[in-house]
């Protein structure tokens, strides 16, 4: 690990707002597709919301694509996953646009 | 294929005539005089150029291991700031000398360069060549028949967020 | 890698930081006062590295390294960017199919002017940079725009910049509150942490230039868009000041905006202005 | 079609200091391109330079050599306003030639 990339890490930890999301670890039964489809909407709607903050993250295009890829192959659980996961990264990504908001004058030289 | 119909030195003697062949066939390649290899360095070291050692590709271009010189001075980074574009290049004060080339060992092909020295031409290049990763840099230097070399570690790490 | 994200349950890691921070007093700080800032800017740069000359920080990481720079000096010596440079030179003198020329475009047929943009057009109320300017030429005499990211464009902003070598930066904030607001969107746009390593332009090139990201030592802020266009080794090609902004983006996990939207306009507006005095020095070449 | 080669030789004293620089992919054969398929080796081979006829140096290269290549050397008996000749062959076959005065 470099130099800057200690730095960063202790910078952002030592702020103690490390925010966790826990995924659904257990899913009791097999996903179904209408199961997916609801996910996959909410994850998109978060995306698109986070379009209209000029806020998208790459990561989320990428799990949302992983979803679809997966439930075109009947694979529900892992499609559903992949959502719910896309949604928690969009959601991630509008909270860091609301609070950048005032928070990018801290880094400001002045 | 044989041993030796992949050596070019013997490729090379071809063009020279049966008696030069009949020798190198022999496997007496060391008895030919420097002057003679120099002469003959004229043809793209094919084979050489698909070598995955150095050992191997010294072998091939030259026939000879060469000794270590403090007169050949290899002036490369310690850390390429590209793999891409590494800028390298070789000084000596040897004369006589009839070629220089460089070979990057941890490369997919091991080598990079072959500059053949013409008489009345210094024995000093500088070029740019690419280097998948970490690696030791070998430059060859002939000269008065004789084989020298220097060498020197570059590191090489991927890029990434910078510029 | 920075930040392994990738499958941990960590989704970004800044969060209540508006809340448990904003300790910040407001009022005075949120007026944009761009002469007062481009003073601290450079003082912070001058302050951080009070080895280099200030007129070496357009050399980038080459102004901080020994190592790299007698590498770029190597280089210099015949240029990577030689092949573009003549490219738009010819770009630059050749007629559009209506028989006029790039130089019609511009104030002193083009030559010597780069350190003038981007400037802030009164009429339109928008910051105009150097590559929207170029295509605009073409459209208006009938040509089809040119990518903002490929190479015909970084042929001929390497050239106009080529004939302002040493001229300083002289980027005008008219006393506009159009032109200070795209001031200090630009100045939002620079300092605003985005994408999933939640970085911003300053996280680099502000908080640590000079440290190296992996491979790479990372340039200052200060003077870092006189070099531009560059020649970069890692793409083996030229990119013009769009392509860099994208790629940034991108390399922090975010979706760039479109190459010279009007965020990105800003930036560069902005990012100029904070190095005026500064020489052009593009083309440049970096790693 | 402008020359893929450029060349500075310049006259110190009774040395001549030559540079080059050349515009070609150098590919290796080892690099995905865009289509995620392997870019075929294209590389040149073989570089000679010539002053008024006579040659003086040359190149044999592998695929190790940079995209967009570049080599110096010197050399003693060159003139001012001499000849020097500098032409490639690559692994395709393809070829470029260009005479500079020396300077």
């Amino acid at each position: 690990m470099s130099v800057i990339e200690a730095k960063l890490r202790i910078s952002m930890f030592s702020l103690a707002a490390v925010l966790l999301i826990a995924s659904p670890a257990s899913v009791p039964a097999a996903g179904s597709e209408t199961e997916f489809k609801v996910a996959y909407a909410a994850a998109e709607a978060a995306d698109k919301e986070a379009g209209r903050l000029r806020n998208q993250w790459t990561v989320t295009a990428a799990a949302l694509a992983a979803a679809k890829k997966a439930a075109d192959k009947g694979d529900f659980d892992q499609a559903i996953s992949a959502a719910k996961e896309a949604e928690a990264l969009a959601k991630a990504s509008i909270f860091q646009a609301a609070s950048e908001k005032e928070a990018w004058k801290q880094l400001q030289i002045r | 294929m044989t041993p030796h119909n992949r050596f070019p030195a013997t490729r090379r003697l071809i063009l020279k005539g049966a008696g030069s062949l009949a020798l190198a066939g022999l496997g007496v390649i060391s008895f030919r005089p420097a002057t003679a290899f120099a002469a003959a360095n004229d043809k793209y070291p094919e084979d050489a150029f698909k070598q995955k050692d150095a050992r191997e590709a010294i072998k091939l271009l030259y026939g000879r291991t060469a000794e270590p010189s403090d007169k050949v001075k290899l002036d490369a980074p310690e850390i390429a700031e590209n793999g891409a574009v590494v800028p390298i290049a070789v000084t000596t004060t040897l004369t006589e000398v009839t070629s220089v080339s460089f070979l990057v060992p941890e490369n997919p092909n091991v080598l990079a360069a072959y500059y053949r020295i013409l008489p009345g031409t210094m024995p000093n290049v500088a070029n740019r060549l690419k280097m998948a990763k970490t690696s030791n840099v070998i430059v060859l230097v002939e000269a008065g028949g004789k084989l020298y070399s220097a060498t020197k570690e570059v590191k090489v790490t991927v890029g990434g967020c910078g510029g | 890698m920075v930040f392994c994200f990738t499958r941990s349950r960590v989704y970004l890691a800044v969060a209540a930081l508006a809340t448990l921070c904003a300790t910040q007093p407001a009022g005075a700080s949120d007026k944009p006062d761009p002469a007062t800032d481009a003073k601290a800017f450079r003082n912070y740069f001058v302050k951080k590295f009070p080895n280099v000359k200030l007129e070496d920080f357009v050399n980038g990481p080459y102004a901080l390294d020994q190592d790299m720079r007698r590498q770029w000096e190597e280089k210099e010596q015949f240029p990577p960017y030689e092949f573009s440079l003549e490219k738009g030179k010819e770009m630059f003198a050749k007629p559009f199919r209506n028989g006029k020329r790039y130089a019609d475009c511009f104030p002193d047929q083009g030559i010597g002017i780069r350190q003038n943009y981007p400037h802030f057009d009164s009429n339109e109320g928008k910051v105009i940079t150097l590559e929207v300017a170029l295509n605009r030429c073409r459209e208006a005499n009938g040509e089809a725009p040119l990518s903002y990211v490929d190479d015909e464009m970084a042929a001929l902003t390497a050239y106009m910049a080529f004939t302002s070598r040493g001229k300083p930066f002289d980027i005008k904030v008219p006393d506009d509150p159009r032109a200070l607001e795209a001031y200090q969107n630009g100045k939002r746009y620079f300092y605003t942490r985005r994408g999933q390593l939640n970085f911003s332009c300053a996280t680099c090139h502000v908080q640590n230039p000079g440290e190296r990201m992996r491979a790479e030592v990372l340039a200052p802020a200060l003077g870092i868009l006189n070099a531009m266009p560059i020649y970069r080794s890692e793409w083996g090609g030229m990119a013009t000041i769009s392509r860099r902004f994208t790629t940034c983006n991108s390399q922090i996990r975010g979706v760039p905006l479109d190459p010279q939207d009007e965020d990105y306009r800003d930036l560069e507006y902005f990012l100029s202005y904070v190095s005026n005095g500064l020489p052009i020095s593009g083309p440049g070449a970096r790693p | 079609m402008a020359s893929t080669i450029r060349v500075r030789a310049i006259l110190n004293g009774e040395i001549t200091e030559v540079q080059t620089l050349i515009q070609h992919p150098m590919d290796s054969g080892f690099i995905k391109g865009e289509n995620g398929e392997l870019t075929p080796a294209h590389f040149i081979r073989e570089l000679t330079f010539e002053h008024d006829g006579r040659k003086v140096f040359v190149a044999d290269w592998g695929t190790a050599v940079s995209k967009d290549p570049y080599v110096k050397f010197s050399f003693k008996g060159g003139n001012k306003g001499g000849d020097l000749k500098v032409s490639w062959i690559d692994n395709k076959g393809e070829t470029d030639a260009t005479i500079v005065k020396i300077q």
